[in-house]
């Protein structure tokens, strides 16, 4: 079964710029593939199309079974609680401590509060940062808090994993561990898309990379 | 700090979460108890601002209450007076008070009266110097000038039958005159009629201004919370999940401020107590000013209440679908 | 989409930027402007808001206004009135009527006295039967029983030598009573304490309420601006730099809000002109209801635009240090 | 003349992390050197200090001739003004267009509006964002972002320039062209100071490297 799959999709911003032109890969479920190219090549565009953070202009992405064209506003957050995203901005919560940053999707869900509490600490324990659980992430380094961000995204253990840019600000060794983390995920079913401007990491992964050039697919292959 | 990739996890399959549904209204239930907790405690954590609101929600409140309060005053004073329309039966002055006595005796029989009142020659005398301002005169006539009077209270107040009682009662021999007190009425009505008005555009005006502070109030909070709506949204937050804390804070701004308004209109008339206490003594009355009672003051918290969800409702519903992820 | 490190750049002492003194207060100037322009169209970016907010301060700076207005009104109203302490002396009866305008005309003379009016007999029977709620009796008397009466208005206020020139009145041998009217004073006094207190507690409720509005609304926009702040305190602003979009926020509320406050006050007395001027015509006063007039208006605005200000500074000063990078 | 100086520095943050320890170190007037480490190694701190955003808890900073732990409240914002900062996380304002963004500064130091504007556009150009000046950030791709924060940091022509990780979200060869930006401020006589995980990049421009291991500066050299 196809997890993601994108059939000629267009984005065109308000203001006529075509982020996104004539878009067309599948990526099967249990696949995991990189997305690469230069900066404003449409890569953090892409992902928002598959999070219905924006809509295609054209063309159809499907996510699952479910066609996004016909998803209804009422029903994106059941869509996105099945997807887990690591961010380019790491989107935390400086008003509460990491271990709450982790656990709001598993609130959202209305998940048990101890059933809970063990899958954030498991989490945090993943990205190393279990020792941090009581502090607030604005006392984190940059790195600290983009393994934050990646606990947040795989709390939830979804069926579709993407990332931004997840190893922008971390240095190479843990750069690494990160990769290694979403490879495992990766083995246990996991559909995992990952953007990044890391040749050399994406090159030592060994994996389908999909590259974009002014929003068009440029190559598609291992 | 080193990633921890080996650790064994078990397939996902069978490790998905299912919530069973006891689980869920359980869930649910202890959801609500949470987020209306938090939102309490949110207001404790920027005390200054939250007191500040929770003033103005106060006074606003308070306003009405205190409206609300000096009507139901109003309206104590005026059962105090006497507010029904009434005829005073002058009698000839050669009436002897026993025939006065008798003739009351009879008014109390007829149909159309509610009740007699029999003023006679004395007594008439002593109110009159207890009224009027030309209190030193009377002392100075030798004999009482003054004809004694039945009161009568007309059972049907409209103007059409009241005037058919007066020229019934005109007719009595005893009677010199009989005068309906119709300027008693109308000086009333237009007394009412002024602060009823008045009444409406104020309590209109309030009940705007303690809806708008609250929503005011909440849709700052939102835009405050930007970041929060925006990450919730997109870990798959629904919108009334987004929308319930604001409508939680919105109930305690409106409890605790209409808790603050009930005592500010204690308070306040507390200190208008004793000038107003003082005044209705020049008068005679027996009038006592009174607080909020308990009803009074239950529907003031009630509406308060009330008010402060709704302004989170409005002020929500619109500007929350507006913060969308981008 | 390339770099250009390629490009030529002067050294960079020489293109040192330098500020001279006429250009920095000419640019002090501008920016003041341009600052205060700004704070205007950011309230127009998010009209409801503003409007709610201004809704509110209008409220608030309109009551006082209302209220002030009442008291003019009031006072207006006293004036009508007879306000002074004044001696009534009834004449013997006896006394005839060209010997009691002698008398008038003697006691015109007298120091103590600011004024002087005779009631003869036949006037006071008039006015008696105009004033006195037992208006029907006295047409039932064969005579007028009435005494004349001299109205004395003391130039001295004070009970002391009011209690004096009593007795001293008292002694003249025409005059049967001299009574002092101090129950009127007393009652006014009442009256006018019991305005006073109320004005005081809605007052001070009031100007509070404006403050709070003004400075939790800028308090709330300072929050939202949070990183505007934090940016612009990381590239080199002074805390006056940042302090002073909020001031001149405040500026403008206390300005446009105590405009709609002018506004309401006049529309709000409009409306209750019809009830007022019917109940003053029952009382036979020359009263008319009068609206805001251009002082009090002046007066409304630059207290409101003032404490507009002042809410904007009190609200930022600390918080706005609390707001540091980091 | 010493640009920057450390003298036995230390940072204890609040709950008492002590981030930076015992760091020494002298930065010339026209020098250009890295600073690098694994995450959480104190960079950003030692940033931080070096504009007052966190001031030391032991030791001496010293920018220019002036000791900042004497310098008062009242004078940090003529302090920050001298000082252009890269930041990590690229703080631009989404409720103004990239133009107004990169004018902040010359606003705030009080600039004429055409100089500004001239100043403006140069910085601009100089990362390649000119025809972007009048759209808002948040329509840019993060690495477009990136160089908004570089534009800004740079209008002023400040006599420090301070990056943390200015190229984390940008591919290589835009990142090539922003550190050939940061040299040829450089040899106009900016002293520059660079916070980088690209090991390799730093290894190709050959420049002095101050490596920072958990608090601690642990090598100093080319
Ligand atoms: N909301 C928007 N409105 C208009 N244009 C936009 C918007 N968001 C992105 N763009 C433009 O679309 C192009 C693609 O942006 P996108 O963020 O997808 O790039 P990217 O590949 O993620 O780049 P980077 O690696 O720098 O993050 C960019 O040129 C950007 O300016
Ligand atoms: N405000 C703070 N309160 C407490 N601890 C803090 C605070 N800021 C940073 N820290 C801690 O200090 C250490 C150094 O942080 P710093 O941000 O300097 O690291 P860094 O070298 O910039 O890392 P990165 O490359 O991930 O950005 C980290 O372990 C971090 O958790
Ligand atoms: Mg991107
Ligand atoms: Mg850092």
């Amino acid at each position: 079964m196809a997890a993601i799959r994108f059939s000629n999709v267009g984005k065109r911003y308000e203001g006529g710029f075509d982020a996104l032109t004539g878009v067309d890969f599948t990526l099967e479920s249990g696949e995991m593939a990189f997305l690469t190219g230069h900066s404003g090549a449409g890569k953090s565009t892409l992902l928002k199309l598959i999070m219905l953070m924006e809509r295609a202009s054209r063309g159809q992405v499907q996510v699952g079974d479910q066609d996004l064209n016909s998803l209804s506003r009422r029903n994106i957050p059941q869509h996105r609680r099945r997807i887990g995203v690591v961010f380019q901005n790491h989107h935390l919560l400086f008003d509460r401590t990491v271990f709450d940053n982790v656990a709001l999707p598993l609130q959202i869900a209305g998940y048990d509060p101890s059933d809970a509490a063990r899958r954030v600490r498991a989490a945090l324990d993943k990205v190393g940062l279990l020792m941090r659980e009581k502090q607030n992430p604005i006392a984190l380094s940059s790195g600290e808090q983009q393994r934050v961000g990646i606990a947040r995204a795989i709390v939830n253990k979804p069926a579709v994993l993407l990332a931004d840019e997840p190893t922008g600000n971390l240095d190479p060794e843990l750069s690494e561990g990160v990769m290694r983390l979403f490879e495992q995920f990766n083995r246990i079913g996991t559909t995992v898309l990952i953007a990044s401007h890391d040749i050399s990491l994406i090159e030592r992964m060994r994996r389908r990379t999909l590259v974009l050039r002014g929003g068009r697919l440029v190559a598609d292959g291992y | 700090m080193a990633i921890k990739p080996q650790e064994k996890v078990a397939p996902r399959g069978a490790q998905k979460h299912r919530v069973g549904h006891l689980d869920r209204s359980r869930g649910w239930f202890r959801h609500h108890i949470e987020v209306a907790l938090q939102a309490l405690v949110r207001l404790t954590v920027t005390p200054v601002a939250t007191l500040m609101t929770l003033a103005v929600l106060a006074i606003a409140l308070a306003l009405p209450g205190f409206l609300f309060t000096v009507v139901n005053n109003i309206q104590q004073f005026s059962i105090g007076w006497d507010t029904n329309p009434r005829i005073m039966l002058y009698l000839n002055t050669e009436v002897e008070d026993a025939r006065a006595e008798q003739l009351s005796l009879e008014l109390m029989l007829h149909g159309g009266l509610s009740g007699v009142e029999l003023i006679d020659r004395d007594q008439g005398l002593r109110e009159f110097s207890s009224y009027s301002e030309f209190a030193g005169m009377l002392s100075l006539l030798d004999s009482n000038p003054l004809p004694a009077v039945i009161l009568v209270l007309p059972a049907d107040h409209q103007a059409a039958a009241l005037q058919q009682l007066q020229a019934e009662l005109q007719s009595i021999p005893e009677v010199s005159e009989a005068v309906l007190d119709l300027e008693w009425i109308q000086r009333l009505n237009a007394y009412l009629l002024m602060a009823e008005r008045f009444s409406w555009v104020l309590s209109g005006l309030l009940a705007l201004a303690v809806l708008l502070v609250v929503g005011n109030t909440i849709r700052m909070t939102l835009e405050s919370r930007r970041d929060e709506i925006l990450v919730a949204k997109l870990v798959g937050a629904t919108d009334a999940w987004v929308r319930r804390p604001f409508l939680y804070s919105g109930f305690w701004y409106g409890l605790i401020g209409s808790l603050f308004a009930f005592v500010l209109v204690q308070v306040s008339l507390y200190l208008i107590t004793g000038p107003a206490n003082q005044l209705a003594q020049l008068y005679s009355s027996n009038f006592v000013l009174q607080g909020l009672d308990l009803t009074s003051g239950l529907i003031l918290i009630a509406t308060g209440t009330g008010l402060g969800v709704l302004g989170g409702f409005l002020s929500t519903g619109r500007h929350l679908r507006a913060i969308e992820p981008s």
